[in-house]
């Protein structure tokens, strides 16, 4: 099968992939950055190719196979320094580094040729959980409020942190794999509008979960993605260039002060700072406690983002350690069945081909 | 006044924006979606804005544009805020004297139609080339200049008046916790009307009392969320 | 375009308002109902002058002030939305069957 | 009728080329900041062609009729404020009296497009963006409405037409030295960019468009690049004297000074960090709108002096 001309001109583009991080995610994956065959994408729904770093955790396979159900036809999955999950054997395995570039572009050359065929679903592509519903449309129930169609309830009240407006919360899973929090992350989290309401921990990150990108993924935060692609270049971080530019940014000013505070009184602007002059070197932060509620509840979620981003790994595990798991959880069947979706995206929401 | 290529292409277009505006406006009240609802509504403002462009009422026409997008973008956040189906992805009719309400709105149309059609109006067609737009603006900044100003001035104390009734905070406290005037003496009964405790209210936080909010007891709160659903909107054909 | 097809056309947005005015429950869509009425006005207002008043500015005056009016209408009645949403929990009418207190 | 059939040829050319030169022009800034070297002039019809191979992806019970009007709907919005532009002395496709208040219209419309492009896909993150967004474009819009009834005033009229015909001693960015840059603000905002940028942006993991897929993808894209156009032209119209110049002919002075605005407010995007919203609300209604009315207050002062 040859290529139709709209083919052959995506096949000079580069490559869309989204990374789904594991454990012992090589070091080299940040690099990829800087490939000019590769764009890394923030979503699986532009991606072509699903590259799985490192070995994912028995636990976040099934969150793997939710996450390769969100990639558009035509897709190939490449597991890299790991070996395929059952489920998706016809997956490609590669352990050598340095051609990942011509191999990720070759695959997708074969994608779109036709010579490898897309990937089926793995997950079938039915709702998550049963109709309980009676009437006629899934409304069920007494009322309005009846039934629960395929495990979701209505939207229900909830206390609000600001001004006493009680609205709808809205709880679900984000992560393992969102590129904003760290990998290996899920947190439940109920939000009110952007407003962070509760926050759980379902799966602390990863022990290495980050190697330094935190720097990185704050400057993506703050709106300033090529400033963090060009910290991935050697020593970056001293040149007087980047300096004047992150000056330039005001991305100092943009941080809110007091965001994020910790007994020692450090916050997001401090540590920020602290991490763009001394990456190599981990601040000593004394948490005593805190957990992820006391940080995150009543922040709205691009200040949330932040404060996640700004503790190094191992404060933030410690900090998931202070903070209360899912098991508290008691309202059985409601929402959060309905939010196994990683990405925050509800679980079938792959659905409908 | 046929302002593009002829009368016959205004009529054309005027029928067009016509049929437009009044389907989406009978959308707005036949959808499940509220924002589907809100912006059909937008449509219908769009075309009757298009109109008052065709009758030559440019400012008047675009403005309604202008204006309606951003009224109908509040509305719909509103909408999602308020409602617990925004979406209509539970279909929902939530109407009360149906029946009535489609006769008063017929009885409405028919009569004003007929009103129309039985009337003599008078023949003062907008002669052509009158700059209106021009004359709105001296006639806003000259001889209704009193009239223009206390629109401004409705509008200013709208906006105060809007939020002092929507802030939290209220001259006998927060809103939320049940606003009582203070007792007559120190620690006494509050002044002024006693509250009559009345199964009338529900809606929306009494639905949650249903299901979820059954054991959350709402101090400080006039409102018992285990008798809100006594009126709760039941479903209708 | 007459006078007499916008006239009917107003009166059928002015007929659909109504309609929704008095059939939602809920204060929002009842809003709506009302905004829609206004609609109706808006056009005739604007008819009349194109057609019977020789383009005196005074029409256009006129219908400016109904889009005053809506926009005040919309932001008192979201204001007591609000009000009534903080101290009752309620979106429908039938949610304040009482005013007391 | 032949003008108008020229003026519209010119409004196509105008914007394919535009939106072209934006894309290429966007990655260029984007690389360069990052250190890294630049790509091809054919790179946006590459990445184009890759989301067309795509599939594209439903969400769970979208509202699909909705996704499409907004996507639709933002392009032709975009093209439609284009419209408005004169590309010479009475070469415009819409010459409206009231071009400035139409430019109003078109800007509202935005936030509800972007509003409904969020609201469809039936999404948490998405629907996050459009919130978040519609509590910054509601706001934003208001400087920009009195920056431009500034630039009007001098020429007396709501008519772009008028307006670039008063700039003819001298432009309304001299004249009025504040507004063309509340009004780049405007424009970062209507195209999601940079620090104005709440609907689409990374900590939502692309936002209102974290769900789109193939087509769908590719028409957000190429729409928000066509606004970028339409913004650009406006700006330099209300500001840098549209078509006036010496020399060369007008519309090719028009597209000139519209690729000088486009490249900066491309540049501002890629410089400028963003804050969280409740910080940028707090700029824009404690700062951004009482300079605008000192704008406002200036311009007034001068005509009446």
């Amino acid at each position: 099968m040859g290529m139709n001309w709209i083919a052959k001109l995506a096949a000079k583009a580069p490559v869309p992939i989204f990374i789904a991080r594991g454990n012992d995610a090589p070091d080299e994956t940040d690099k990829l950055h800087l490939n000019p065959n590769l764009s890394i994408v923030d979503t699986p729904r532009a991606a072509s190719i699903l590259l799985v770093a490192g070995t994912i955790p028995h636990a976040l396979t099934a969150h793997l196979h939710r996450l390769h159900d969100q990639l558009p036809h035509p897709r190939a999955t490449i597991f890299w320094h790991s070996s395929p999950t059952d489920q998706l054997s016809s997956a490609l395995g590669v352990t050598h580094g340095d051609d990942l570039g011509s191999f990720l572009l070759q695959t997708r050359a074969a994608l779109l040729t036709g010579e490898r065929a897309s990937e089926a679903d793995v997950l079938p592509d039915e709702p998550a959980n049963v109709w309980r519903g009676v009437g006629p449309h899934g409304q069920g129930g007494k009322g309005m409020m009846g039934g629960t169609p395929y495990g979701r309830p209505m939207a229900m009240t909830d206390d609000d942190m600001r001004d006493g407006l009680k609205l709808d919360a809205y709880t679900a899973d984000f992560g393992p794999f969102l590129t904003m929090l760290p990998s290996g992350m899920i947190l439940k989290i109920t939000l009110q509008g952007d407003l962070f309401q509760k926050v759980a921990v379902v799966s602390p990150p990863y022990e290495d979960a980050r190697q330094g990108r935190e720097i990185r993924t704050l400057l993506k935060l703050l709106g300033l993605p090529a400033l963090a692609n060009r910290l991935l270049i050697e020593n970056a971080h001293c040149e007087a260039g980047f300096k004047r530019l992150v000056t330039l940014s005001g991305v100092r000013r943009a941080i809110p002060p007091d965001l994020g505070r910790t007994h020692d009184g450090s916050d997001v602007r401090s540590r920020f700072e602290h991490m763009l002059n001394d990456p190599s070197n981990p601040q000593n932060l004394h948490l005593m406690g805190l957990g992820l509620g006391d940080l995150l509840e009543g922040r709205e979620w691009q200040e949330a983002m932040l404060i996640l981003n700004s503790f190094d790994n191992t404060s933030l595990r410690k900090i998931c350690a202070n903070t209360p798991t899912d098991a508290t959880d008691d309202m059985g069947d409601s929402s959060e069945q309905a939010s196994g979706g990683h990405e925050g995206m509800d679980h079938s929401s792959h659905g409908g081909h | 006044m046929g302002r593009i290529g002829g009368t016959g292409m205004t009529d054309l277009i005027f029928y067009a924006l016509s049929a437009l505006a009044i389907w989406s406006g009978w959308r707005v009240f036949r959808v499940d979606s509220m924002i589907r609802a809100t912006f059909a509504l937008m449509v219908s403002f769009i075309s009757v804005g298009g109109i008052a462009v065709l009758m030559s009422a440019d400012y008047i026409g675009v403005a309604t544009v202008f204006m309606m997008a951003v009224e109908m973008m509040v509305m719909g956040l509103f909408m999602v805020m308020f409602m617990m189906n925004p979406a209509g992805l539970n279909p929902m009719q939530m109407v009360h004297q149906y029946k009535f309400s489609i006769g008063a709105g017929i009885m409405g149309f028919v009569g004003l139609t007929t009103a129309v059609l039985l009337t003599n109006f008078p023949d003062n067609p907008l002669p052509e080339n009158r700059d209106t737009l021009r004359d709105l603006g001296i006639e806003l900044l000259g001889g209704s200049m009193l009239i223009f100003e206390t629109a401004g001035v409705t509008l200013l104390a709208t906006m105060v008046g809007a939020v002092a009734l929507s802030s939290r905070r209220g001259r006998f406290g927060d809103s939320d916790v049940g606003a009582a005037p203070p007792g007559l003496h120190p620690g006494g009964e509050p002044a002024g009307r006693k509250v009559e405790k009345g199964g009338g209210h529900g809606g929306h936080g009494g639905h949650g009392g249903h299901q979820m909010m059954a054991e959350k007891t709402k101090p400080n709160s006039n409102d018992d969320p285990h008798e809100g659903h006594g009126n709760m909107p039941e479903m209708e054909a | 375009m007459t006078l007499t097809a916008i006239l009917i056309v107003a009166a059928a947005l002015f007929g659909i308002g109504l309609f929704g005015a008095l059939s939602q429950k809920s204060f929002v869509m009842l809003m709506m109902g009302l905004e829609m009425m206004l609609n109706g006005t808006l056009l005739a207002a604007v008819g009349f002058w194109a057609f019977t008043l020789e383009g005196a500015p005074k029409g256009q005056l006129l219908a400016v002030l109904v889009m005053a009016v809506m926009a005040v209408e919309l932001a008192i009645g979201f204001a007591l939305v609000v009000a009534v949403y903080r101290k009752r929990q309620a979106d429908v009418i039938e949610g304040i069957g009482t005013m007391k207190q | 009728m032949m003008i108008f059939v020229l003026a519209f040829g010119m409004l196509i050319l105008f914007l394919t080329f535009g939106i072209w030169f934006a894309a290429v022009l966007d990655g260029v800034f984007s690389r360069r900041l990052s250190g890294q070297s630049a790509v091809g002039l054919l790179a946006p019809f590459h990445a184009a062609a890759v989301y067309l191979t795509q599939q594209r992806l439903r969400t769970e019970a979208p509202d699909q009729l909705n996704w499409f009007l907004s996507i639709a709907g933002y392009l032709s919005v975009a093209a439609i404020g284009l419209a408005v532009v004169p590309f010479g002395p009475d070469l415009a496709v819409i010459g409206l009296d009231t071009s400035v208040v139409f430019w109003g219209a078109c800007e509202s419309l935005i936030v509800v497009l972007i509003f409904l492009h969020g609201w469809s896909p039936n999404a948490p993150l998405s629907l996050i963006g459009a919130y978040r967004y519609v509590a910054i474009g509601l706001p934003i819009m208001l400087p920009s409405m009195f920056v431009l009834i500034a630039a009007a005033i001098p020429a007396q009229s709501l008519d772009l037409r008028e307006i670039v015909a008063s700039q003819e001693t001298m432009w309304n960015v001299i004249r009025q030295p504040l507004g063309l840059p509340l009004f780049l603000l405007l424009g970062l905002s209507l195209t999601l960019r940079g620090p104005f940028d709440y609907a689409d942006s990374e900590d939502l993991a692309g936002g209102t468009s974290a769900e789109d897929s193939g087509a769908n993808r590719a028409g957000w894209q190429v729409a928000r690049l066509a606004m970028l156009v339409g913004f650009s032209a406006v700006a330099s119209t209300a500001f840098l004297g549209g078509y006036l110049g010496p020399v060369l002919p007008g519309f090719v002075w028009l597209v000139l000074k519209t690729l000088v605005v486009m490249a900066t407010v491309i540049w501002l995007s890629h410089l400028l960090a963003r804050m969280p919203v409740a910080r940028m609300l707090g700029l824009i209604w404690k700062i951004l709108l009482p300079i605008s009315f000192l704008d406002l207050l200036w311009a007034g002062l001068v005509a009446l002096a």
